[in-house]
């Protein structure tokens, strides 16, 4: 098989077989373990496959281009190291899945179980045979997740949530951390190829940023194996299911961290400060681990501290930066693979027979369970450091090692230490076995129906303590090419000669372990007397505290968005007017220039200077009165009214036409509006405030005041309207160059105005529409008049006054509309004409009368104007021009003359269309509403005196 | 460009004068009148002439200074003539309307409150136009 | 002389808009106060026209025009909402 | 006829109203002053329901008369105004009975009262039949009433035949 | 003219024919209506592929509106950036318009197909306008729609949030009528090519006006990104808005970035005077203060579309950390994180509606309920949305984030943002597994019995196509991120932008 | 006093005024806020193109000075634009007046998209 192939089979098959029994989610758990055995022997087998060459010093690598942007290939490389993990990742994944098929009751969601497991060990499978770092990172963070699906996978309970999303919090947040060292390692390695970043570590660790990269590459190693002070989630994961936590925290979640210290020893190592990071991490993760362990009482609980210690043995080992205990650790991560592994599925045995994991409740299981305590009991032992398994081999190099390194100075404090740490371990090994096995049964209720479970379970751990004896019995046979060529890649360099066997004579390092033998021993013999005088002390539980800081996280950082995201519109205007004021000043002052300019101004008339004062007059009773509402709609008005007469004083025939049809219209929408609003509202801001935001909008009316100042006192600089201006007769067919910019030169604008006014149309009735009903409607209903209002509802007066203006109005219009391609005018003051004219018919003879009597509907008039104006648009194409292209001639018919006819004229009439429809939309809608509200109201009251008529007699 | 007289010139000063003075006498009595219904003769009228002598002297002045007729602002003047006296009407109407509810600003003037007409009937204000009269212009 | 009459005529109509203004602020009424506005829009619609005849340009017409043809829409709106509340019913 | 133009008078009035907007006197601006003189009332008629017989000849003398008493009166407006002191002023309500009878001729008549100066008319009866007018300056009302009838609503009668 | 020629006006010219049609047969036949729009959306798609595919090269299409030359008439601008983006908005078009369609969501309220149809036309409008007026007009166009929109379906807390979305925007709207006021006084233009050509010529007494201006114009696109403090109105208003229109939403904010993103570099860059850049030191702290403040608000929300709401905010501050370093690399991995957090808000937005379907009472509260159907799948969905939205592997996230970190290394402050931007994510990893393990996890016994009735899964299939998209700009990431790093490359040179719009005169 | 001192001095009194409004707790003020500050804003982009007095741009052979009518044109456009969104926000107003029967601007405290209609101490739905 080709060794691309081989490679990309390998890390794809766990995703591939994830994927297959989560598509086959609801089948037997038959179908979804067999598929994960399957998947994970033919793996195991492609492992063994490449073994040799690997072995043999050949690296297998393969890389296809993913995102070159950043570096990111698709790199897929194994060499001894990798080799390793995946042999493990993949073996005791198998024996996993065939114990977790027994171990599983059959109603649990083993397809949910055994998709996640194979999630996970793809994941494990892609960080160890990554050849790219980017990769790995990706990899790494899915093992984060697929195990947060693992350690939670029994949802129901609160101690698998939370432990799972601990779990997540920690090892994923490290992984963050994790991502931002490789991210910097590989920029300063000029490469995210894991090849030349290993072949970089003089670059590396020469360089500045080599602290960092190191502390942020140490966090990401620790918070996945749990070192100190990053080991309180590992206990929690306890939560999962039996087989989760023997496939986690024995060859694969746990061990990313050291594989990644592995892998990146020949880069990272052999500085002091790794050296002292490194080492005293590990060296008090395994102290302390072990320490703990010593007092759990759950089966998995201590299991859970040894790991700790175990592997904080590991990473003190690989602190060193001594090749020899690179070489042990290599070794013991087989060793702990094996028996930790084994003692887990132990545990789950015992769990499952028993249906305690408390081990003061269990004992002297050895003689309803033999053939699991005899599995557990050499596990156990091997986990003691006792001959003749492979634990004491590694242990014995490790505690060899410790000799060679003084730490702070001091020679002994890592020997001393180490030892110390191999006493507990050796003392909550013992205690494991001895207190589960051996004496009597302390209660009889978990003892009573033991008894040694079917092959299927195990077997697998029946396996791994074989492999656990033959590494202490044939070490050299079983592992020796392996560690060494392992230990090799581990440093990046040939290794030192190896010599793995139980006796290397008598020295310091036996001497030590038999002390940690010895005093384990003494440990279990006085285990009782220990136990009181540990719990009588208080510990600062690491769980309480993260859940605490979360907690407390969580209600400071509420109460602080609660309080900032208050849904305050006022806020929001505040924060908006003073972020663009606060710019204004930078930028006037940044900027620098003059402030007024050199444009020589225009003289004032009397009657400007009236009309100013009128507008600032007008504005100032707004804000004087603004609770009473209906006048400052009178001064609206007056403002409306200046700013009209401005437009015409300013040459702006068009704009004054547009002005003052528009304010029509908009009074008549807020005076249909105020009659269902309060009227007079009571007083809402106090005083502080009204202060505060009289001082913003003082300085926003300098700011935008001054802006205009400084606008209008410069010379204008070569606009691009002398084009218009010169193109609007010979180009665009008209002399009202506004109007032709309007439906010609800017259609475009023109277009997504009028749908502007369409759309406020459409949504306008949307919104209205369904008033009457539910709550608005029941409110209406409800709605009291607050004056006495005149019976009379059409002034005779007026109603016949208007029968005469409509029509009158309407020719208007027309002449409006058509003249405006020539003069002040055009299809949108004219459709605002009309609709005047129109809504003077409702206010004089009511809705009914008047709705009852026109023809076109609203909706229509919308769709068919913006149709029009398309259609006109599109035209243009059929002749080969570019969209909205106008074209006009002039054209002769006897009596009538000469005459103009433009494609702009018909653009005109979708806007006309448009602004007419949806203008009589707003206000139909809105005058409906309050129609319908008077109605309810004489409803309403009719019913009451029908009752009161009723109550009467 | 048509020679222009002295004697249109004096008119269409003259128009002109008389116009901004009837505004502006308009206005005046706006302020100075006793109470609403007073002041609303003012505008009403004595605008619309001010108004009105503004757009004769316009009208003369485009005539004879440019030489083009314009009848814009008879087209003007017609509009006031049908609005003005609604809008006159209907602010009398809310006068009346108000001092009826006594609503508080408003108090009767000089001539007090409006007598109520002779028949059993009210005034419109008050009372919903009977239907089949011609003030009623019921929905039908 | 006809120069001296518009400037005549215009500061007839910047004093009129300035006792309009006083009224409008004044009150006392509602109906004061639209009757102010109603005034302005009439003097407001002089004073349009005589903008056209200071500057010799018809342009302006239409403004005028259209001030007297939808410029009671709004007094008489005000005057429905003080009468009925409901301005369309 | 009657459906092909509505109001007669109002075509007159429309045409009129588009030349003069138009400002010219050309074929072309007739021809569509024409078209809209025709087009327009039979557009509106829903919304004028009911035809005034006007008698045209009438109304054209009305309606020289109103702008002459417009003028004149202003004058008087305009002197009360500027000369005569509010304690002089003789503000009174006029009840004014009408034999007017379509809701067209009432309003015309309330019309004219309000432009012609010192008088507005400020109400309708509910029966229709009275009109409420209020005189800036009527020291005796009932001549005031007299003359009202006498010169306008006379002369409406018979436009409105 | 060849048809081929036109093409840069379809995306507009689509929506704009579909909505009013869909308008007139939406009346009587509604099955018609959503007929319509469902092939307006797909024709979009269609049409924005084959720009995107046209404007691989480098090619600067240009399309002269009404025949009128550059820049005296309005002109449209197909370059990659727009093609990105108009390519974006048809394919979340068409996602939220199967999803609305699907859950009936578009019966829920009048005019949700022409409402959503001219949606687009301002959406695409916008990005394919080279005007800088016409952007104004388009800005309205897309906003009046969303306030339709927005509003669909109606409800208090809809109409009380509308009221302040409304209001907002109305007033960025009129402060972006100001910067335009400003800009045309000072340069006589609106083309932004032709402006960026006269900036230069801008003297020294009037630098101060031109940076004001360029500070108000960017603060009002900061306005419609959402970068704090401008983003308080968002949160409640895509919280609360109809599910399928919250999806499209996603990329409102998106185009306010995308303005800056199209406005600075052309308008204000080396060579305006005194407004050369003038936003730029604004928006970096602002930029990791927004990621820092949203992904706290997906920390402490406590419904699934509150924390989607959040979510926008927070991918906009990390999108535009990596624009405010204004380097094409950096750039480059803004746009292709832009396309990714896009469609991850939709996805999220989505995600919480097929859950808030199936939990009657309980909606997408962050609180435990009784089961609900098809849990185990709905699960999954939400994961891969939370994995989208925080940017973890193996959606395009992670890489979307390697980018912008990696581009950022070589900024002085990358500390700050690469603080912000991993802090973030972790921030948003745990806010998403609490509320996810109270909703597909933690179970409370039934309280009203009112487990609505048979959900189909179709509404699922939105949901599932948005992840789908995700993988797909996962996997083609290097293609994805090679036209990204291009179109960032021509953003940086306006130069061609102006020689494409106003000719080599 | 020159016309461009009137007008600029308009433009801040509105602007002003109306930021002022805006600021207000009640719908309707704030609407009418808007309506000055969009007067503001119109008046200020009509400025753009300078102030002109009595030359409309009319194209006419013989005339040669107009006003810019470029500006005018956009400020046509702006005030359309404005009235539809005024409009739309004057209904928008009173519908939320009518469905919540009240018409001030601020949101309830415990809306702020963060949904904390939930007890504060149940982190996430979960307890420990
Ligand atoms: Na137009
Ligand atoms: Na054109």
């Amino acid at each position: 098989m080709a060794v691309s192939m081989a490679l990309h089979i390998l890390v794809l098959l766990p995703f591939v077989s994830a994927l297959l029994i989560a598509a086959g989610a609801t089948r037997g758990r038959g179908f979804h373990s067999g598929i994960a055995i399957a998947a994970s022997a033919i793996g195991f087998a492609l492992v063994l496959s490449v073994a040799g060459r690997v072995v043999g010093g050949e690296v297998l690598a393969v890389s296809t281009p993913w995102v070159p942007a950043i570096g990111l290939d698709f790199s897929l490389m194994i060499d001894p190291l990798g080799l390793m993990f995946a042999g493990l990742i993949l073996g005791i994944g198998l024996l996993v899945a065939i114990y977790a098929h027994f171990y599983l009751a059959k109603g649990e969601a083993t397809g949910r179980f055994f998709a996640s497991l194979m999630l996970f060990q793809g994941a494990m499978l892609g960080i160890v045979i990554s050849g790219n770092v980017l990769l790995l990172l990706i990899f790494w963070e899915l093992t984060s997740l697929s195990s947060f699906l693992l350690i939670g996978f029994w949802r129901h309970s609160a101690e698998a949530r939370q432990g799972a999303r601990m779990a997540l919090a920690i090892t994923g947040g490290g992984g963050l951390v994790l991502i931002a060292g490789m991210l910097l390692l590989g920029i300063v390695a000029g490469s995210f190829d894991l090849m030349t970043i290993l072949q970089s570590g003089d670059v590396i660790r020469s360089s500045p940023l080599y602290p960092v990269i190191l502390v942020l590459i140490l966090i990401g190693c620790f918070t996945k194996s749990a070192q100190f002070p990053f080991h309180f989630w590992l206990p929690h994961a306890m939560a999962a299911p039996t087989p989760v936590s023997a496939y986690l925290h024995s060859a694969t979640m746990v061990k990313a961290g050291v594989f990644l210290l592995a892998r990146l020893w020949p880069v990272l190592a052999g500085t002091d400060l790794y050296t002292v990071i490194v080492t005293s991490v590990g060296l008090v993760t395994m102290v302390f681990g072990a320490w703990v362990a010593l007092f759990r009482h759950d089966l998995k609980g201590i299991l859970a501290y040894s790991t700790i210690s175990q592997l904080g043995l590991l990473v003190m080992l690989l602190g060193f930066s001594i090749e020899m205990a690179a070489v042990a650790a290599v070794l013991h991560i087989l060793n702990h693979a094996a028996f930790k592994a084994a003692l887990f599925m132990s545990a789950g045995i015992v769990d499952h027979e028993t249906g305690t994991r408390d081990i003061r409740r269990l004992g002297g299981l050895a003689k309803v369970m033999p053939i699991t305590a005899v599995i557990a009991t050499i596990a156990a032992a091997a986990m003691a450091g006792l001959p003749p398994l492979g634990g004491f081999i590694s242990k014995e190099m490790m505690l060899y090692e410790t000799l060679e390194v003084g730490l702070f100075g001091l020679p002994w404090l890592v020997p001393v230490l180490a030892t110390i740490a191999a006493m507990l371990s050796a003392g909550y090994s013992f205690r494991l076995a001895a207190h589960l096995f051996f004496g009597a049964p302390r209660d009889a209720g978990p003892h009573a129906r033991a008894h040694d479970p079917g092959l299927g379970m195990w077997a697998s751990p029946a396996v791994l303590v074989v492999i656990a004896v033959l590494l202490g019995l044939a070490p050299m046979v079983i592992a020796g090419p392996l560690v060494a060529s392992v230990a090799s890649a581990v440093i990046g360099s040939a290794a030192p000669p190896l010599d793995l066997s139980l006796w290397h004579g008598v020295n310091a390092a036996l001497m030590m372990s038999i002390a940690a033998v010895l005093v384990g021993a003494l440990l279990l013999w006085r285990h009782a007397g220990l136990l009181r005088r540990y719990e009588a002390l208080r510990h600062l539980d690491a769980k309480e505290l993260f859940q605490r800081g979360m907690a407390g996280a969580d209600a400071r950082l509420r109460k602080l968005m609660v309080a900032t995201h208050r849904p305050s519109l006022q806020r929001m205007l505040f924060a908006t007017f003073a972020v663009v004021l606060l710019l204004i000043i930078e930028g006037a002052s940044a900027g620098g220039g003059s402030f007024t300019g050199p444009r020589e101004g225009l003289p004032a008339s009397p009657i400007a200077i009236i009309a100013w004062l009128l507008l600032i007059a007008a504005t100032g009773a707004v804000l004087m009165e603004e609770r009473q509402r209906f006048r400052v709609l009178i001064y609206i008005s007056v403002i409306g009214l200046i700013i009209a007469l401005a437009f015409v004083h300013f040459s702006a025939p068009d704009l004054a036409l547009t002005q003052i049809s528009v304010e029509v219209v908009t009074i008549l929408l807020l005076l249909l509006a105020l009659n269902l609003l309060p009227k007079s509202p009571p007083i809402l801001s106090s005083n502080p405030r009204r202060l505060r935001d009289a001082a913003l909008a003082v300085a926003g009316g300098l700011g935008v005041g001054g802006a205009a100042w400084a606008m209008l006192t410069r010379e204008t600089n070569d606009p691009i309207s002398a084009y218009h201006l010169a193109n609007s007769y010979s180009g665009g067919g008209g002399t009202n160059v506004v109007n032709v910019t309007l439906v010609d030169f800017r259609a475009f604008d023109t277009l997504g105005e009028i749908i502007v006014l369409g759309i406020a149309g459409l949504a306008i009735f949307a919104l209205l529409e369904p008033t009457a009903r539910g709550v608005a409607g029941a409110r209406l209903r409800k709605w009291q008049e607050d004056m006495p209002h005149s019976p009379e509802r059409h002034p005779l007066m007026f109603v016949m006054a208007t029968r005469i203006l409509l029509p009158l109005v309407l020719a208007a219009g027309i002449y409006i509309f058509l003249r405006g391609h020539n003069q002040p005018g055009g299809g949108f003051i004219a459709a605002l004409v009309v609709a005047i004219a129109f809504l003077l018919q409702y206010l004089a003879s009511g809705f009914d009368w008047t709705d009852a009597r026109r023809r076109i509907g609203e909706h229509f008039l919308i769709a068919f104007g913006v149709l029009v104006a398309m259609a006109t648009g599109l035209g243009s194409l059929l002749f080969g021009a570019n969209f909205l292209t106008s074209a006009f001639d002039y054209f002769s018919l006897p009596l009538i003359g000469e005459f103009e006819l433009a494609t702009a004229l018909l653009f005109d009439v979708g806007v006309f269309a448009v602004v007419f429809g949806a203008v009589m939309l707003a206000l139909a809608q809105l005058s409906h509403i309050s129609q319908r509200a008077a109605r309810a109201h004489a409803a309403q009251l009719k019913a009451e005196k029908l009752t009161h008529e009723e109550g009467e007699p | 460009m048509i020679d222009l007289g002295i004697l249109g010139e004096i008119a269409i000063a003259a128009m002109l004068v008389l116009g901004g003075g009837f505004a502006l006498v308009g206005s005046w009595g706006l302020v100075r009148l006793p109470s609403l219904m007073e002041r609303l003769h003012g505008p009403t009228k004595a605008t619309t002439l001010g108004l009105g002598g503004i757009l004769i002297g316009s009208m003369l002045f485009f005539q004879l200074e440019q030489g083009t007729w314009t009848v814009h602002e008879l087209l003007i003047s017609l509009f006031l003539f049908i609005t003005a006296p609604i809008a006159a009407n209907l602010v009398a109407k809310v006068h009346i309307h108000a001092l009826r509810a006594r609503h508080t600003p408003t108090v009767p003037g000089p001539a007090g409150a409006p007598p109520p007409p002779p028949s059993g009937a009210d005034w419109a204000t008050h009372e919903a136009p009977h239907p089949g009269t011609p003030a009623s212009t019921s929905e039908n | 002389m006809i120069g001296y009459a518009v400037t005549f005529a215009f500061a007839c109509l910047a004093l009129a808009l300035g006792l309009n203004l006083w009224r409008l602020l004044k009150g006392p009424e509602v109906g004061d106060r639209v009757l102010a506005l109603d005034t302005m829009v009439i003097n407001s619609i002089a004073i349009i026209v005589l903008i056209g005849v200071a500057t010799t340009n018809n342009t302006y017409f239409e403004a005028a025009l259209l001030l007297a043809m939808v410029g009671f829409v709004g007094t008489v709106a005000y005057c429905k909402f003080m009468l009925r509340g409901d301005i369309i019913e | 006829m009657r459906r092909l133009i509505p109001h007669p008078g109002l075509s007159v009035l429309l045409v009129a109203t588009w030349m003069m907007m138009l400002n010219s006197l050309t074929f072309g601006g007739l021809f569509v002053g024409i078209i809209i003189g025709i087009l327009l009332p039979i557009f509106t008629a829903p919304f004028w329901p009911g035809r005034p017989d006007v008698n045209f000849r009438a109304g054209i003398a009305y309606f020289v008369l109103v702008v002459w008493d417009i003028i004149v009166a202003n004058f008087q407006v305009a002197a009360i105004i500027l000369f005569k002191r509010n304690r002089d002023l003789r503000p009174a309500w006029l009840v004014i009975p009408m034999e007017l009878d379509t809701p067209e001729a009432i309003t015309v008549f309330a019309g004219t009262i309000s432009l012609t100066p010192g008088t507005v008319s400020t109400d309708v009866s509910a029966c229709g039949k009275f009109l409420l007018v209020h005189a800036l300056d009527a020291a005796d009302p009932d001549a005031e009433i007299a003359r009202i009838k006498a010169r306008y609503e006379t002369r409406l009668k018979r436009v409105f035949a | 003219m060849s048809l081929i020629a036109h093409l840069a006006s379809a995306p507009v010219v689509i929506p704009a024919l579909a909505a009013p049609i869909a308008l007139l047969v939406m009346r009587r036949r509604h099955g018609l209506g959503v007929g319509i729009s469902l092939a307006s959306c797909t024709a979009m798609v269609v049409a924005a592929l084959v720009l995107l595919a046209a404007s691989a090269d480098g090619t600067i299409r240009t399309y002269e509106i009404g025949s009128w030359p550059a820049p005296f008439g309005i002109v449209l601008v197909v370059d990659r950036l727009s093609a990105i983006m108009l390519t974006l908005a048809a394919s979340l078009s068409l996602l939220a318009m199967v999803h609305g369609v699907l859950t009936r969501a578009d019966r829920k309220g009048w005019h949700f197909h022409p409402l959503f149809q001219f949606q687009m036309l301002g959406l695409n409008g916008a990005f394919l306008t080279g005007d800088l007026f016409n952007l104004f007009v388009f800005f309205e166009v897309l906003l009046i729609a969303s306030y339709g929109l927005m509003l669909h379906g109606q409800g208090p807390a809809r109409l009380k949030a509308g009221v302040q979305y409304v209001i907002v925007n109305i007033v960025g709207s009129s402060l972006f009528l100001i910067a335009l006021g400003l800009l045309y006084a000072l340069t006589g233009t609106l083309n932004m090519a032709d402006m960026g050509l006269r900036v230069a010529a801008i003297g020294p007494e009037d630098q101060g006006l031109l940076r004001v201006a360029a500070l108000l114009l960017v603060s009002v696109f900061a306005l419609k990104a959402a970068l704090v403090p401008l983003h308080l109105w968002l949160p409640r208003t895509y919280a609360v808005s109809t599910p399928a229109v919250a999806a499209l939403f996603a990329l409102m904010t998106k185009v306010g970035v995308y303005s800056i993103i199209r406005v600075v570099p052309q308008v204000f860059g080396d060579n305006a005077g005194a407004a050369a850049w003038a936003p730029a030191p604004y928006l970096l702290p602002a930029a990791i203060v927004t990621a820092v403040i949203g992904f706290a608000g997906v920390f402490v929300a406590r419904s699934l579309s509150g924390q989607a709401a959040y979510a926008v905010i927070g991918s906009t501050g990390t999108l535009m950390i990596a624009v405010a370093a204004w380097q094409v690399d950096a750039l480059g991995a803004a746009l292709y994180y832009l396309v990714h957090s896009t469609i991850a808000g939709a996805a999220l937005f989505l995600v919480a509606d097929v859950v808030a379907r199936r939990r009657a009472s309980f909606v997408d509260k962050a609180s435990p309920g009784p089961l609900f159907a098809q849990r185990q799948t709905v699960g999954l969905l939400f994961m891969a949305a939370a994995i989208a939205a925080t940017g973890l592997p193996p959606l395009s996230g992670f890489i979307g984030k390697l980018l912008i970190l990696e581009a950022v290394a070589d900024a002085p402050w990358w500390g700050w943002a690469w603080g912000a931007i991993l802090a973030t994510t972790l921030i948003g990893v745990i806010g998403f597994a609490r509320t996810g393990s109270a909703i597909f996890w933690k179970e409370a016994a039934p309280t009203d019995g009112a487990e609505p009735s048979s959900i189909k899964r179709a509404d699922m299939i939105a949901p599932v196509a948005a992840i789908a998209l995700l993988a797909a700009l996962s996997i083609g990431a290097g293609w994805a991120t090679a036209y990204a790093n291009a179109a960032a490359a021509q953003v940086f040179d306006p130069a061609a932008g102006v020689r494409a719009v106003l000719g080599e005169g | 006093m020159t016309l461009e001192f009137l007008v600029a001095s308009a433009i801040g009194v509105l602007v002003a005024g109306g930021i002022y409004m805006a600021l207000r707790g009640r719908t309707f003020q704030v609407v009418l806020g808007l309506t000055l500050f969009s007067y503001a804003v119109n008046l200020f982009l009509f400025a753009s193109g300078r102030l002109t007095v009595n030359r409309p741009p009319i194209w006419s052979k013989d005339i040669v000075e107009y006003a810019d009518p470029l500006p005018q044109a956009l400020v046509l456009t702006a005030i359309v634009i404005t009235f539809g969104m005024t409009a739309f926000a004057v209904v928008l107003a009173l519908r939320s007046f009518l469905e919540s029967g009240s018409d001030q601007v601020d949101g309830d405290p415990c809306e702020s998209g963060l949904n904390d209609n939930l007890p504060s101490d149940d982190s996430g739905g979960e307890r420990p």
